[in-house]
């Protein structure tokens, strides 16, 4: 009984590893093809530096005080709403 | 208040204060932690169905008709009346759980709330969903070999299902198979994993479960580095890794569809897990239900959250909860987490032998999961050794794999499972 | 369309008016107007259970078949099913429940609603978490003297139970114990605490104690004031009372768990109710959850409110809510909210008696909860007479405590009518 | 695997591809297709009840159990243990329930989510409330008589009713008369309305219902301009409008009242799905519950959506959708929604012969919902004929009004069936 | 059997057509005569032409950048809650 | 009969305004020990004079022109996302 227990214990695992890496390694296999296969067939247009959030306010110091009057404001905005 | 459940309270108000002060995955201990302090308040019932709760009563009438109901004699113990209901079939539960709501008793919130949130499954899938709808698996595409070391640190998992049935064997605990497989997941550090687990295997060791996994993914930062130290040399911990190639939105697209189909192919176990999880990462990246994509990140999972911790709470009930398995538990989950790390550790080390493509091996631990405190370990250890060597999102790639890797082992172990005690 | 159904949408349709252009209480008066409109459409049946809805068909051949189900002869009039139906033993209502099935009628989408949202316990309970997860406990904890004014407000429930008894007694009206309990809590001042208590004690009066509970909140502004210019002198309205301390973060996360233990100890029929609140408010007040305590307050709470909102509403069906009862509870109710604020009054002027440290009577009359109308009925009174004197904060302690204050009532009444009717 | 789980993986694929490529109501159809592969993976059982699990495993002693459970011989084929199930009664499927869970089997996932969000009715429902949330009524009350345009595009369903019992009478499908209802509402091109319809009427036909009402009207810009130039001359497209009249705050709050009353009055079978959206509109227009009206339409929404989407793809099963009446459905569909265009159109051309003030025949086909891609195709080629000419906002009131129709439809058709099939 | 079902399916489309004109007709009575009535006897005041959120920032310039500033202040601390 | 219910009464109001009061006589004493035990023994660090929302801007009047537009762009953005 003991040993039928065990017995199962190591069933599991050798059976568990083998299949967790197993579909690992298909994994590894069809996401590399799938990465070839989009990357050469299906490529993205590349994407025009878009403006991005960060890059909007230009001079650093105004930045950093309409950041925090927003963050007030948002602060204020969502109080209000409880 | 018996002596265990005023235990057992003290134990959730170290947990609360774990969350609270040492900010110990706080999001769900916090729920957890309370949950199990309703649970044990005495008389209350809270997370007792209605027929346990008739049981507690004592009432001589109710008794005896339970006792007909299951099939027992008139004048049988509590305690036989108790084991007779847990093994009794559908039928006479049902039968059972009319005289009880006839008598005037009904299901304690917290058991209701277990009932729907986690008997049912739904609970840890839907959370599963929203930790798929975060999840960049971007560092992972641009490097799928660190697939290998989420694999590898699942050899933690399974080294904790053999300690178990060791322990069984050696006459320590009482673990059966399913036991030890729930008790294995734990190694998987992956909460909602370790819940649907647990919730299919060994419902009543959900508890210790649930707060062992929380609890060792919140003290990653304690237990991995010793063991990433002693098993890299310090030239190791220094290597640099070339920078992740762009991956393209299309390639993050269809990458969750080739894991469910996978799936679907060869592990129809992990499918629920699995499936929620490539559900909530299409909805991310296909860039076309946002909405729903917000919903599952935000009010969704965190609605999930409160009731799936409340619930996970109501195993903490001191008659379940103070048991030397607990102990076992304990024990055995920090051992799995070791293992695990070491295995990803030293599978780094083993890729590093057979490629030219050198890994850090300090981002094999990252394997285990526990997003994305392991990946935070890997990248500070990594700057320890040399300060320009930013491993974090080479780290993400085998945390991302942990998660997915600690869901197959899920599946393989749920079927072998079921085929055993079937 | 029977007339009590026309009369009842007309009935609702004024609550609607009173909600949107009166203000009175709309999150829940509008909701539970609409869903008392929905519930008078005649045959729609929107509000019964698939069986019911068969015995109102008043097909023979089912009939038949539910009569012997429910073990009457083959002749029993609809009444006698309809009686028969809610006394029978769960067995059989379920036997019922599968003839009507199996007949094609199914449960209307207002009992199902029901069904989930209040018979399970569980809205209430929620909207009872997403209440604490809002509750600043400051200013109760800055003086926590004013935890008298709360207790001495609740007079107002257990004056109405007296008063329904005797009601009862003197052959006016025919309330139960269990009904005179479910009627008092309207002096509770609390919708959630209202709907819960009645939900288990007296569920067919449901619809009038949660509108009459509402209806009253709203007019806190009008029926508190005369009462309390009565009992208090214009120089005790005068009264300035002293700033409040400053409280600590960690007092406010300490207190729910306080208050949590105590009931754990205490009060374990209270634990539902205030082990919500508790949690609520310590998600608020510890800091780390704030995703949570966000989703407590908003999302989960307004999802909570629409369908609490519509059940209750489903118990405005004109069968029972056109009852001499009814109107009973309405006179009751507003008894019991004039009794609650002289008791607070009352008990503020007591205080002041024995203690040097005057509080401002104005202040006892928020014990009634009613949060924050009856803390702005007092800052507006108190500014009357001395317009330098802004008690809002002051009068907050009081208000809260109100709210523990009744649900501690609740349990004591949960508790002991259980036990009285067995 | 089988062929068939094969062809709907890829066709669900392809419903992916459409809604994220194609931007096909990408908010239905990426849950949907989903859905749709999760509920084709061999093996995994998502979409299967416990019962139909266990007799999809083959054991033979569970078979023989669940024959005698269902009063049949002993040596039945699985075919036929499906069949009696299918036709059981309430308290024999119950007894196969309990069977199939005694011997460990228990529901899919997906089944556990259509039961609790289609088969109770909710999810519709709820989605309906929040389409009534994010309505804006004003242009329809500016426009009263663009109501008839609404109702005149309902001809689409009928007439899809009647090419569904032509089709079954001439022995090419075979359809019932329910099967027929469920069809035809595919014309009402509103999808809830549609799923609300066919889980009553025809819950195997659900998923091809689903698929083609979404599809279509993702492609009304595909479908409608072709067959209203047809219908129209240049110079009816040139019509131009006057302005919409202001439509005071009063009039839109008691609009949905009116609309109620009259459903109460006269359509009580469209009572749920017209209340509820009575009740999201009464909410938005309110302006006292704008907590509920934004939770309505956001968090809300946004959930049961997820559910919904996954629920209808659990009816994507091949065993189910793979049957030559999806072909004609899909037949049937298109043919739906032409002939309502065409109907709306020809209605407005109508109007104008008998009334001075005209409208352009355009914003006819507007009247079939599909809100509001509709009333977009009706400006496009109004701008086409005359770029002056902005026909937007006037078609939002037959657009809407499409909704109202469709609902009522809906309502109809469910009494009418019944009453057939009784 | 076909026939009935034939016949079934046109008194559905018949019965069907027909009441949805009676209701929307209804409808639009009613929708009508309620309209008369709240202009009429209801009239609400005439709205004061209300600060509308567009009409706060003078300077379409100024405004302009503002807008981004604020969306990307919006966008970081949506990001930042996930 | 009409006895009980009303001795039931009774006993309900005596019972229960006892243990209101008494309970919340207990929560007082707690409370204020807490209080105190909290105060003397874990006190917390004075908090520093936080830079609350409101006092981040310093002019009045750009502060409200800029709140305007804050909320002006918080209510497009929320609009947008219905
Ligand atoms: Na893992
Ligand atoms: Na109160
Ligand atoms: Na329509």
């Amino acid at each position: 009984m003991q040993d039928a227990l065990l017995q199962q214990g190591l069933d599991i695992t050798l059976f568990g590893m083998g299949i967790v890496f197993t579909f690992l390694l298909l994994l590894v296999i069809c996401t590399t093809v799938m990465s070839r296969v989009m990357t050469r067939f299906f490529p993205e247009p590349e994407p025009v530096a878009a403006p991005s959030p960060a890059s909007a306010p230009q001079s650093p110091a105004g930045d950093q005080r309409l950041r925090k009057i927003i963050q007030a404001a948002i602060e204020q905005h969502r109080n209000r709403r409880k | 208040m018996t002596i265990g459940q005023f235990s057992m309270i003290v134990v959730c108000l170290g947990l609360l204060f774990l969350a609270i002060r040492k900010n110990f995955e706080p999001l769900l201990l916090v729920p957890i932690g309370f949950g199990g302090i309703l649970a044990n308040i005495p008389g209350a019932n809270l997370a007792l169905p209605a027929v346990e709760a008739a049981i507690a009563s004592g009432d001589a009438g109710v008794l005896a008709q339970l006792s007909q109901a299951l099939g027992l004699g008139a004048s049988e113990s509590i305690e036989s009346l108790k084991a007779a209901l847990e093994s009794a079939p559908a039928a006479a539960a049902e039968r059972a759980s009319q005289i009880a709501a006839d008598a005037g008793f009904s299901n304690g919130m917290l058991y209701n709330f277990y009932n729907v949130a986690i008997a049912s499954g739904v609970a840890p899938l839907v959370i599963f969903m929203g930790v798929g709808a975060m999840t960049d698996f971007g560092p992972l595409l641009a490097n799928p070999r660190t697939l290998f070391l989420g694999a590898a640190a699942q050899f933690g998992i399974f080294a904790t299902v053999l300690g178990a049935v060791a322990m069984s064997a050696a006459g320590i605990m009482d673990f059966s198979i399913a036991d030890a497989a729930a008790i294995g997941i734990i190694g998987g550090a992956d909460g909602p994993t370790a819940i649907y687990v647990s919730s299919l295997l060994a419902p009543d060791l959900l508890g210790a479960i649930a707060v062992a996994a929380y609890s060792y993914m919140a003290l990653v930062p304690l237990i991995q580095p010793p063991i990433m130290r002693a098993l890299t040399t310090e030239q190791e911990r220094r290597i640099e890794m070339v920078q992740l190639r762009h991956v393209s939105k299309r390639e993050k697209i269809v990458f969750p569809l080739v894991l469910l189909i996978l799936v679907a192919l060869f592990l129809p176990d992990a499918a629920p897990l699995l499936g929620m999880f490539c559900f909530g990462n299409l909805m991310r990246e296909c860039g076309v239900v946002s909405r729903l994509s917000d919903t599952a990140q935000n009010a969704l999972i965190n609605i999930t959250t409160i009731f799936l911790g409340l619930s996970v709470g109501s195993k903490l009930a001191a008659d379940k909860f103070l048991d030397p398995k607990t102990l076992g538990i304990l024990a055995l989950g920090i051992v799995a987490f070791a293992i695990g790390t070491a295995a990803g550790v030293l599978m780094a080390k083993l890729m590093n032998t057979v490629s030219k493509n050198k890994v850090n091996p300090l981002i094999g631990s990252a394997g285990v999961s526990a997003v994305p405190m392991a990946a935070r370990v890997s990248n500070k250890l990594g700057l320890e050794a040399n300060p320009h060597n930013f491993l974090l999102m080479h780290a993400m790639g085998p945390n991302v794999a942990g998660v997915i890797g600690s869901a197959v082992a899920a599946g393989v172990m749920i079927t072998m499972v079921r085929a055993m005690t079937g």
